[in-house]
């Protein structure tokens, strides 16, 4: 452990970990139960085409990528609108459309030699000190965020028109949130993964689903189980050569898999 | 007696056909107000173009002297759905969380829930009697007992206004008469106003003082209560056999 | 800071110096200059995409500790940049070995010599905004350009060893001269100049040599040519009667295979040497050798 | 238009393209309406971390990829139980599952030296011959078996208890259902391309959602749409010189748009 | 008579209190069973059991002669569950199309629709006055029309035994009133065994000839039609004040 913690990159994976392993199921719960758990993925993939957008056209590509992820935010927002029984199937268009756009910009540009995914993917593992900052600066973003508009983002989540009916700015709310979520994850993908932020959103929170035995207790437990991940997920991934991303998405969904059988236990005696 | 609410020369119509033709309905400051009609006629879409949920196609709505579009208070109102129990039954909260949340209004944004207002949910909990289930998942619960969560909801405000759309349904009978005599204690003793829909004429006949009767796309009668001319009206609209029905407890 | 230090000896053996080479090409100059005398590794295992590509902890334990970091630039590491900002070890010694060495910007398919000469006083900036071919090494040329700024690193971190870093690079650089000597006789009168390739690799090749590339793909593998490109190609195929599309080792053959069926033509190897296989390596190929398996090849294929 | 049909593979790619667009809105209005959306992205990148086990392990990379994918599948069915108002986070749980496994499976073997990436991404412009046939064989499973399981699909798409005690065997239907979907998926998406398969399954079925007025109407309508996109797809990105895939992508969306803006302008009036 | 349901010692609890303890209780070919009791008393829980929704942890259930978990005839049974109005209403189904999956037994798998099916569907709709909604979308009826819907689909098999769980919930007067009747008619005419859940006491009461009363975990009575009996044992169930609620028609 105490070897470990020599290295800055390593001091920093931990800080980041730790502090991304609160902010993701944070937000994550909410998504997740206005059925947006796949958001992640699908803005990655927006970010994606707002990349070779800023390349063809010369703006700065995360940017670009930036810009892009919350139009394509504000996109999931309408959509959900129109597919009110179905928000899952406005992420899943912004997803496709997203690709679609990335995929017919490159070929239209013929030219673009960026590594592109490399604009995504970043690496828990090399987080620099001027990551740390943002990390951090959004991470308290967020986390007052939530705190503060606690009891109406769950309102909210539980019975949109209910919410609005007791004088809730759910409009207004709702927009914030999609912004704050798409600039969090396309912020934080490309610092420490995507794979890890879509990921740490939406198993943790799974796991606390079964267990949890009220909404406060859900979030709490989702927070407890990614840090779990996290930590453990960055020592087994040092001691046995691993990647590190990798390893913690994995061990959460270890961690999932436990429960869900521990409940199957307990539910059979 | 204060106007709250004016439902001013309403058209409505989901696709094509109308199905509010030119209501106008006005709502008085202590009010028991009683919405029946087969199903069909329009009650709940009534009472959603009356809270903003629809727009009229044509006509407009006043509520507490505001244009609807307007309206921010509120708090003063409170609304149990039909259908309220059509929640996703997979959603993690506790009777309480839900009962609580709906004290926005009272609480304020960006404040967190305290003491006090804990004891306002734990006593329009007592109200319905789901006082013991405070910390069970919604989920978990009987479909009577999440109607009872819901009214909660509806009352923990403590509303000027309460709009029910079949509120006891799967509800049982002791629940139902102890709903019942909470409407009356609360209508007469605190002045609330009470818009309700319900096919429980036999029980809506005896409690409330006004009276709406929807068919035909309208609002065919409306009228201070008086037995003799409901039933008359009644039976109007739901035709002949109607009678044998219609019982008084 | 001083148990580190102490570590650092123990894994760097007898006190070679341990030198990081990004992707195949700078992994086999840099063994061919160093030899048993540093302590070199490859950091992206063959042939990986790196965008899956995650280095472990370990890796990047070992690189705090490392002398040299060799990689290739012009944009074909993307993942080089993060690892450089991330690590706290100042003597690293960070070899982009691209560097000083004329670039060729890409334009689809043709090329546009007085643009490429303007943008020269650019490539000194060094920071490429994926224009640029990448794949230099590919150039005997340039590759021997590039094993001078190796060597030169080499030099930098091992002081003592510098006449044997120098001896060596000679030599490699005379072999580098001899296979370009090989290439400019044997293409300089075959009787065809196009070659259609899977994706704009051969550009340094095709510079140097007088050839053509015509790439299906653009410099990005993985980008999907239009319908209208594969027409266009298929035209060109009947047209100049070309016979053979090449394909690469590492990325799916299919399109050549689609391209080359559909004007009767055949598929040949043609190997970017942006990686070699684990069976490459054990059956003792390496950059020389497969250049010329690549020249044996244009040569029958061009000479046809 | 005549043109373009000199080249065998346009006419690979058109014939192809036709038999994906009636193949995916078919299957894809079930997925889509049982809240399995993104299965097709989940499963591509589960079939990644198949082509991963498989070259790690020396097993031909295509079969192990189908194992994997058709395992991922009943992982799926099994989650879906587990979180049964919430199907979508089956998904996202297992295609974070997928992405982790590759990506510990990578830095584990160290020297996984072909193209993960190229047994994934099919383009329909380079369908074989042999492809044509197994897409195809695949075509007319599927619409044999929609045909002839349409009825009980229908019942349990929309309410899978009242199936069940409607005397269909659910289980049964559901477990054949999803293995031929994995196999579909992750044989075709080999041949024209994961983006088309996922987005043709999604995008036509949520356009044609916005105006059906029967269940019937819906999927034939999806068909429509999706054929529409295809055929046009093809020869636009022909003339326009665009990459064909993310050209059919976009004008599905853009048909969705515009079936969507014609709604609201048709119930504004 | 036979013995179609055939409940044996069931115990049940979600999660650690027992729901149902020690639960027995026999339907006869024939029957007309009311089940009442407050909420939460484990009605839905009991129908559920029956119909092998949820696995008693003790105790077992015969269907048709049957152990449940090998009954395989389930186009003998028609069940409406409560809060059946509580789907996706998103989904793009019409009110036939609904009503016609439900004649899977009927029709066999692998097999289409015919219009002869098309026909029993159109009947079903009739008997609850929805023929003329048969190409609307579901999801665009009032609460109560979907409700009716629902009845239409359990009717539409001409089932053996009847499952309802608070069918009549949020349908007009008229309706259930027509409900009753066709519910008397088949069990007089056409045999069909009814199993209702139902808080309407009143008529419950009136029209069942088999009675069962759930409270405290436990089927407190089970009876035979006799009304003096009843009021005594619903005061036992719901308390005194009671009385005042029940009413006949
Ligand atoms: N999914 C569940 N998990 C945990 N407890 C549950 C669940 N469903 C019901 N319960 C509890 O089991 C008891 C019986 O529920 P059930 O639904 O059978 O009641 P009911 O008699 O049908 O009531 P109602 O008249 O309100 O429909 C209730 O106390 C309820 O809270
Ligand atoms: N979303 C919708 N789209 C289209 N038509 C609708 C929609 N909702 C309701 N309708 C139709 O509008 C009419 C009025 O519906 P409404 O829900 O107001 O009736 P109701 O009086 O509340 O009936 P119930 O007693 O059954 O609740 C009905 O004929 C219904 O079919
Ligand atoms: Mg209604
Ligand atoms: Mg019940
Ligand atoms: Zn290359």
């Amino acid at each position: 452990m105490l070897e470990l913690l020599q290295y800055g990159f390593m001091q920093r994976a931990l800080m980041a970990g730790i502090i991304i392993g609160i902010l993701c199921p944070l937000i994550g719960i909410f998504l997740v139960l206005r059925r947006m758990s796949l958001i992640g993925d699908s803005l990655s993939h927006v970010a994606l085409s707002g990349v070779a957008a800023g390349i063809v056209s010369g703006v700065y590509p995360l940017a670009m990528a930036l810009v892009f992820s919350v139009l394509a935010a504000l996109g999931i927002e309408q959509l959900r609108k129109k597919y009110e029984e179905y928000a899952e199937l406005a992420i899943a268009i912004i997803l496709s459309a997203g690709i679609g756009i990335a995929v017919v910009l490159i070929s239209y540009a013929k030219s673009i030699n960026v590594d592109l995914f490399g604009y995504l993917f970043g690496n828990i593992l090399t987080v620099r000190s001027s990551d740390m900052r943002l990390i951090t600066g959004l991470g308290i973003l967020i986390i007052m965020f939530v705190k503060l508009l606690y009891k109406e983002l769950f309102y909210i989540a539980f019975d949109e028109e209910g919410a609005r009916i007791a004088g809730i700015p759910v409009k207004r709310i709702n927009l914030f949130f999609i912004v704050i979520i798409a600039m969090t994850i396309t912020l934080s993908m490309r610092i420490v993964g995507v794979l890890l932020v879509s990921s740490l959103m939406v198993i943790p929170v799974a796991a606390s689903l079964q267990v949890a035995k009220s909404f406060k207790q859900a979030a709490l437990l989702s927070v407890v189980i990614a840090e779990l991940s996290v930590v453990s997920g960055i020592i087994i991934s040092y001691y046995m050569e691993l990647a590190s991303g990798g390893t913690i998405v994995l061990l959460s969904v270890i961690i999932l898999l436990l429960v869900i059988g521990f409940k199957g236990v307990m539910q059979k005696t | 007696m204060k106007k709250l609410v004016s439902v001013k020369d309403v058209c409505f119509g989901y696709e094509n056909e109308l199905v509010l033709k030119n209501v106008n309905l006005d709502i008085y400051e202590g009010d028991y107000l009683g919405i029946v009609g087969p199903n069909g006629s329009g009650k709940s879409t009534l009472i959603k173009i009356m809270l903003n949920i629809l727009k009229p196609s044509k006509g407009s709505i006043e509520m507490f002297g505001k244009n609807i579009d307007d309206f921010r208070d509120w708090g003063k109102i409170g609304y149990v759905r039909q259908k309220a129990t059509s929640f996703n039954t997979g959603f993690p909260a506790t009777v309480e969380e839900i009962v609580a949340a709906n004290l926005f209004s009272r609480i304020g944004i960006f404040k967190p829930i305290t003491r006090s207002h804990r004891e306002m949910v734990y006593k329009a909990l007592e109200i319905v009697e789901m006082e013991k289930f405070n910390r069970k998942l919604i989920g978990n619960l009987s479909g009577g007992q999440q109607q009872k969560v819901f009214i909660a909801r509806a009352l923990v405000n403590s509303p000027e206004i309460l709009f029910l759309d079949e509120p006891t349904v799967g509800i049982d009978l002791d629940s139902q008469r102890e709903f019942y005599g909470l409407m009356e204690k609360l209508n007469k003793e605190m002045h609330i106003t009470i818009v309700m829909v319900s096919h429980d004429i036999g029980v809506i006949t005896e409690k409330v003082n006004r009276f709406a009767c929807m068919g035909d796309s309208r609002l065919i009668c409306h009228t201070n209560n008086s037995h003799l001319e409901i039933t008359d009206i009644l039976k109007e609209v739901y035709g002949d056999k109607m009678n044998l029905l219609i019982h008084r407890h | 800071r001083n148990d580190i230090d102490k570590q650092s000896q123990v894994m760097s053996g007898e006190g070679n110096p341990v030198v990081y080479a990004s992707i195949y090409p700078m992994y086999d100059f840099a063994k061919n200059i160093g030899k048993d005398k540093i302590d070199l590794r490859m950091v992206v295992p063959a042939g990986a995409e790196p965008h899956d590509w995650e280095p472990t902890a370990k890796v990047m334990v070992q690189m705090e500790e490392a002398d040299v970091f060799i990689y290739n630039g012009v944009g074909m590491e993307t993942w080089a940049d993060n690892i450089f900002t991330t690590l706290a070890n100042d003597k690293l010694i960070i070899v982009e070995a691209s560097r000083g060495i004329d670039l060729l910007k890409f334009h689809g398919h043709e090329h546009d010599k007085e643009h490429e000469e303007q943008d020269e006083e650019h490539d000194e900036g060094g920071h490429h905004h994926g224009e640029y071919d990448p794949h230099v090494w590919l150039d005997p040329i340039r590759a021997i350009k590039q094993a001078e700024n190796i060597k030169d690193a080499l030099i930098q971190a091992d002081e003592s060893n510098r006449d044997f870093y120098e001896a060596n690079y000679q030599e490699f650089a005379d072999k580098l001269k001899a296979l370009d000597a090989r290439y400019k006789e044997a293409l300089s009168n075959v009787k065809r100049k196009e070659i259609v390739v899977a994706h704009a690799a051969f550009g340094y090749i095709a510079d140097r040599y007088g050839l053509e590339q015509i790439p299906v793909s653009g410099l990005n593998p993985q980008e999907e040519p239009s319908a209208a490109k594969l027409v266009q190609i298929t035209q060109l195929l009947r047209e100049k009667d070309i016979k053979y599309v090449f394909f690469e080792t590492l990325t799916s053959p299919k399109l050549s295979e689609v391209l080359a069926n559909e004007v009767g033509a055949r598929t040949a190897v043609l190997n970017p040497i942006g990686g070699l296989t684990q069976e490459e390596i054990d059956a003792g190929k390496d950059y020389i050798t497969v250049m010329e398996e690549n020249l044996e090849t244009l040569k029958a294929v061009l000479g046809e």
